[in-house]
């Protein structure tokens, strides 16, 4: 095993990773900027290193230089990139290997997996899997036009070095398709992309988003586990994830993970590696290879009770798996939803700021990652991720209803979240019987629809009351006030009818 | 004290002014009839959390420039009202005529990553006039109002916090 | 299944049963005193009723007519009792049972089970199981004497209706005897047990304690789950809970396990209940049956992915089990530590109080039931249970690491807690391999040197530098005072130095 | 400034006085050198959590009255401490002879459910004054001193909180 590990993010993953380090017996150290000090991942880590803000336009966290230097001067044998930032970043893989750090990503042959989407492309299909009809990649204006010609809108617009969402653009015209081009080339380097190459893909349209996570070891023993499905998506981000996929015909599971067998052992993949499929009219099209453990593996941990974050770590020091083939058969049902400081009704505008309060959901079989609590302060600066709710059920029936229930409990004020919409997409017939598409809340009346679904008629009248209430409440407050000034000449409760005295700004207009 | 509250549809709604805070309210709306304890204020006196009919509810409300309610959450879920008469012995809240302001503030915390305006311009209501990058988003801030951008008071690559002046159009 | 249920409980019993009742789609309906109103289950529940102290000597949790009314006038058809309080309680039962209200307990033969150690104790007998030698039951002090000689001190006295460690008591002289009779007398009344009975029982040295959750339904359909281990208790409450039991021979827990679905049959139990053995040099004894769900029991959910609280319920309602049998065997290995608000130091003293800082643990394999936060109150009143952290690893190997490193990450200030000292268990040799008694850290030695295996030489470097800054900083404080002072004549900040201008009480001396 | 702490065994303790709270200190403790930040403080000017050597650690210091470090926890692990020099250029704590007080005071919040003494009652040291009911246990309160009962503040079955005097011994 490694001695001293760097992990180089924050939030829940570096706090998670952080954690997977020290139970491997090895030394976890970390990075921070200053507004991150107080989080989880910085407190239990071994050591701790601030990093400097030595350029305004780039975060510390995507500083390569900064984190190198920081790597070497503290001896450290292998870095953790966590997903995002540098997870898929060649220059920083080379930098540490030419200083011999080991960059924990997927190796093919041995070599750091640049993560190229269409060469993995190329390879499935040679490995005989079904994949998407497209163009080859470039980098100019002339042969996107050209490249266009052979495909129908809507197409997709991939950046080959895009991750998570970032690079990648559905298109439904010509011009859209040039002002995403110029977009993605401009990004490329904002994101630290390794090359602005580009290609174009057929559009799928309501297809179904699964993907098989994998161990493999340097000996190429092999674990792939059950599939994962994001029913639901906005901005090519998650929001909630399911294992096994629902209505996925068993013998297509057993088909898909054999196929997947064969790849890894022809790319000879090394450590952990995700092995994304659209479905659609029950035919599989092989999508990407996700080289870096994401917020959705928390389900198949759940679901399997394999550390996939510790076994990544140990494959990648050298070790061999010694995983049981049981997990590869689901014997539950694991729904996870992420919860975003975000604003539904803005279009997933980002919410950032305080949380005044916060109930969280506990119970059997209803489990939580967060690191949010009643005070902290969310980061206008990154991703607005604050919690994974999961819940494991024996069958999807249960796991939905303790979903349902587990949301109701789940309260967050202050900052705006996700969490009354995901209420209303687990009541919803849509969700219940599988046939939800991803995109199905990218649109602003569905949205409006599912929260809608959440009022009774009594809660209209409660509505009405409270905002008598509140009104009536003021009133009380000044008459109160009055009283007290009059008995004792207080002023000292005079903030409490500020409102009155200088006008609030309506929080809704944002 | 009585309110005709808009919220779905029109709802009267009748507080006892003899109410006591510490004390159960009877609240009718409409026909029905409400046990209304106030469970937790805020310091500055606004309302928590509310006892409904033996139901915890804890409650947000949003509220104009004038102080007036324009929008409630029960347990974090939204809806419009509009409060159209206050029938009062004590206090009727005035409703000033609102003019829509020139300055044009950080609608959230982020990085000013671009201007398209400079001092002097002419703008039409609706134009952009900056990109605010916050989490990983671009956000395009535009024109309160028709007029010409007399102040621009921070530069490119500025971190904001929500509410900070960005610039003026007069 | 029931349309309306009352749960008469508090804490994390209460808001665990609350979302088992709305899972099961009934109106959960719940009690409170004052000083709770704010706590999960309450905010949780449809409908939540506040007791009034009718009696300063009691606690309205326990007042039965109290709850018999709200249950009458409520119109509910079960009562979910939780665990203590109420839940062993033959008036309670037969009060619900005459207005037509289920007390949820279990049946034998269709009557509710008054709990009766010794009559458990002989039906055991005549199922063929090993009992442990004892006398027969009496309330009288004459009878006492008599059955004293018949056994060897150490011996225990048992209440025929003790539960939960009350009414139970380990004495080493005929002094002690008496004195413990009167205790328990006495106490028969303030605890509600139905009858002053007692009996004697010979006490078994550095036995290991395990118990088998079942659950079974009218028509006799049983699942006997995997036993679980209480390697440390103490006040006969349990700090440890752990399954499957390590170094249990599979045979023995197959046969145990027949045997008991034996027992049930011939009592024919209904609902769930748990059956608790004594395990020395090998051999069993049989012990009690439990007829509650106790914090101990979310292990055996987590472990199994059965939700025991929630079939609990079903169960009783008359519907049939419909559990797999395959989560009778184990397939992971779980471990829990209760989280006590009290002082190991001072002998287990509780600290009851004010949370000032809490960070709690997460991650994979990581699971938290806790209802405080920073800035909670810790009623004196009760049992001071705050949290449950249970992990699950592949191995008891990895879930030991897991909850060794969990318990370094989780910190509480403001009131005392095992924590530390649970840190020094899992670090222990002990432990590890399982020689652990359950009495072992009743042992104010064992105590102290399990707490100071946590110490390395440079932590006393690091104490002494604290020291020294804390003293260096009032010193820097009080500068900084008069600088201002000079400076604005402010005296805002003068609480800075209270200490020194009035003398604080020592925490120590308690 | 200079301190010679108790804890294990004797440790020389310098602080470099023109170390400033902001920045962080230069800390040697016999042969070893610290670099210590100071992360958080109460509002009491007390420090909650330390960096030290580039690790977090969270703290809490007991003090005797008169503000004496006795004990010093890391991360809830109890340290027990005995400053027995503090070499300063500025002040010097004063060390007060204790005198053991006759209050006795509430150690816990509960309830005082049976007193042993009545007013006038001589005591021993050490001797059962009464017993306070606190989470399911029940709490023997002992006399601090020799001495006579010379009041009993209150009555059985009384509600306290930590620190409510119970009777006086004179």
């Amino acid at each position: 095993m490694f001695k001293r590990v760097l992990i180089a993010n924050r939030g829940l993953i570096q706090a998670n990773c952080v954690r997977a380090v020290k139970e491997l017996g090895a030394t976890a150290i970390t990075i921070y900027e200053e507004e991150d000090r107080d989080s989880a991942g910085v407190r239990n880590a071994d050591e701790a290193y601030e990093l400097e803000m030595r350029d305004p336009r780039q975060r510390p966290y995507l500083d390569l230089e900064q984190i190198v230097e920081l790597a070497e001067t503290q001896k450290v044998d292998a870095v953790h990139p966590g997903y995002g930032f540098l997870a898929q970043n060649g220059k920083f893989a080379t930098e540490l290997e030419s200083r011999g750090i080991r960059l924990i990503a997927p190796r093919e042959d041995g070599r750091f997996n640049t993560a190229n989407k269409f060469r993995v492309k190329v390879s499935a299909e040679r490995a005989g899997m079904p994949v998407l009809k497209g163009s080859e990649v470039f980098s100019d204006r002339e042969t996107l036009l050209l490249a266009a010609k052979s495909l129908e809108y809507p197409m997709v617009l991939k950046a080959a070095h895009g991750y998570g969402g970032i690079g990648m653009r559905v298109v439904q015209s010509l011009s859209e398709l040039e002002s995403a081009f110029d977009h993605i080339q401009a990004t490329t380097r904002k994101f630290l992309m390794n090359s602005p190459e580009v290609f174009l893909e057929e559009f799928v349209h309501g297809a179904r988003h699964i993907e098989f996570p994998i161990l493999r070891d340097k000996s190429g023993r092999t674990i792939v586990f059950p599939e994962l499905e994001c029913p639901l998506q906005r901005r090519f981000q998650k929001l909630v994830m399911e294992t096994p996929a629902p209505h996925l015909d068993p013998s297509m599971r057993a088909q898909l993970q054999s196929e997947i067998q064969v790849l890894c052992d022809r790319l000879n993949i090394e450590g952990f590696a995700s092995i994304e499929f659209l479905i659609q009219g029950g035919k599989p099209h092989f999508l990407e290879i996700n080289g870096y453990i994401q917020p959705s593996h928390t389900a198949t941990s759940l679901l399997t009770g394999v550390d996939l974050l510790k076994e990544q770590i140990r494959l990648l020091s050298g070790e061999s798996l010694n995983v049981d083939h049981s997990c590869t058969i689901p014997n539950h049902h694991v729904i996870g939803t992420y919860v975003y400081a975000e604003d539904p009704e803005m279009n997933f505008t980002p919410s950032p700021g305080k949380v005044d309060r916060i109930y969280l959901p506990f119970g059997e079989g209803v489990f939580m990652q967060t690191s949010i609590f009643s005070g902290a302060r969310i980061s206008p600066f990154y991703d607005p991720m604050v919690a994974k709710l999961l819940v494991r059920g024996c069958s999807r029936n249960e796991a939905m209803l303790k979903m349902g229930i587990a949301l109701e409990e789940f309260f967050v004020e202050g900052v705006k979240t996700n969490i009354p919409l995901m209420r209303g997409v687990f009541k919803s017939k849509e969700f219940k019987n599988g046939t939800i598409s991803p995109e199905f809340i990218e649109n602003a009346d569905n949205r409006r629809k599912l929260v809608d679904s959440l009022k009774s008629s009594k809660d209209f009248e409660v509505a009405a009351l409270v905002a008598s209430m509140s009104l009536h409440q003021d009133g009380e407050t000044l008459r109160k006030i009055e009283v007290m000034e009059a008995e004792q000449g207080s002023s000292s409760v005079l903030g409490a009818a500020t409102r009155w005295l200088k006008p609030r700004k309506s929080r809704r207009k944002l | 004290m009585n309110y005709i509250v808009n919220c779905g549809k029109k709802h009267a709604v009748a507080i006892d002014r003899k109410g006591e805070l510490n004390k159960p309210f009877e609240i009718s709306v409409d026909k029905s009839k409400y046990s209304v304890g106030v469970r937790r204020l805020k310091e500055d006196g606004s309302i928590l959390t509310l006892m409904i009919d033996h139901k915890v509810v804890p409650i947000d409300v949003e509220r104009r420039g004038d102080g007036m309610p324009v929008r409630v959450f029960l347990k974090g879920v939204p809806f419009d009202v509009e409060i159209s008469k206050v029938a009062s012995t004590r206090f009727r809240p005035e409703l000033p005529e609102r003019e829509i302001s020139g300055e044009v503030c950080a609608k959230l915390p982020g990085q000013i990553i671009e201007f398209m305006v400079k001092e002097g311009d002419a703008v039409e209501a609706g134009a952009p006039v900056c990109i605010l990058d916050a989490m990983k988003m671009e956000n395009e801030i535009v024109a309160p109002k028709k007029g010409t951008v007399s102040k621009i008071s921070v530069e490119t690559n500025a971190v904001l916090a929500k509410g900070d002046l960005i610039l003026v159009i007069e």
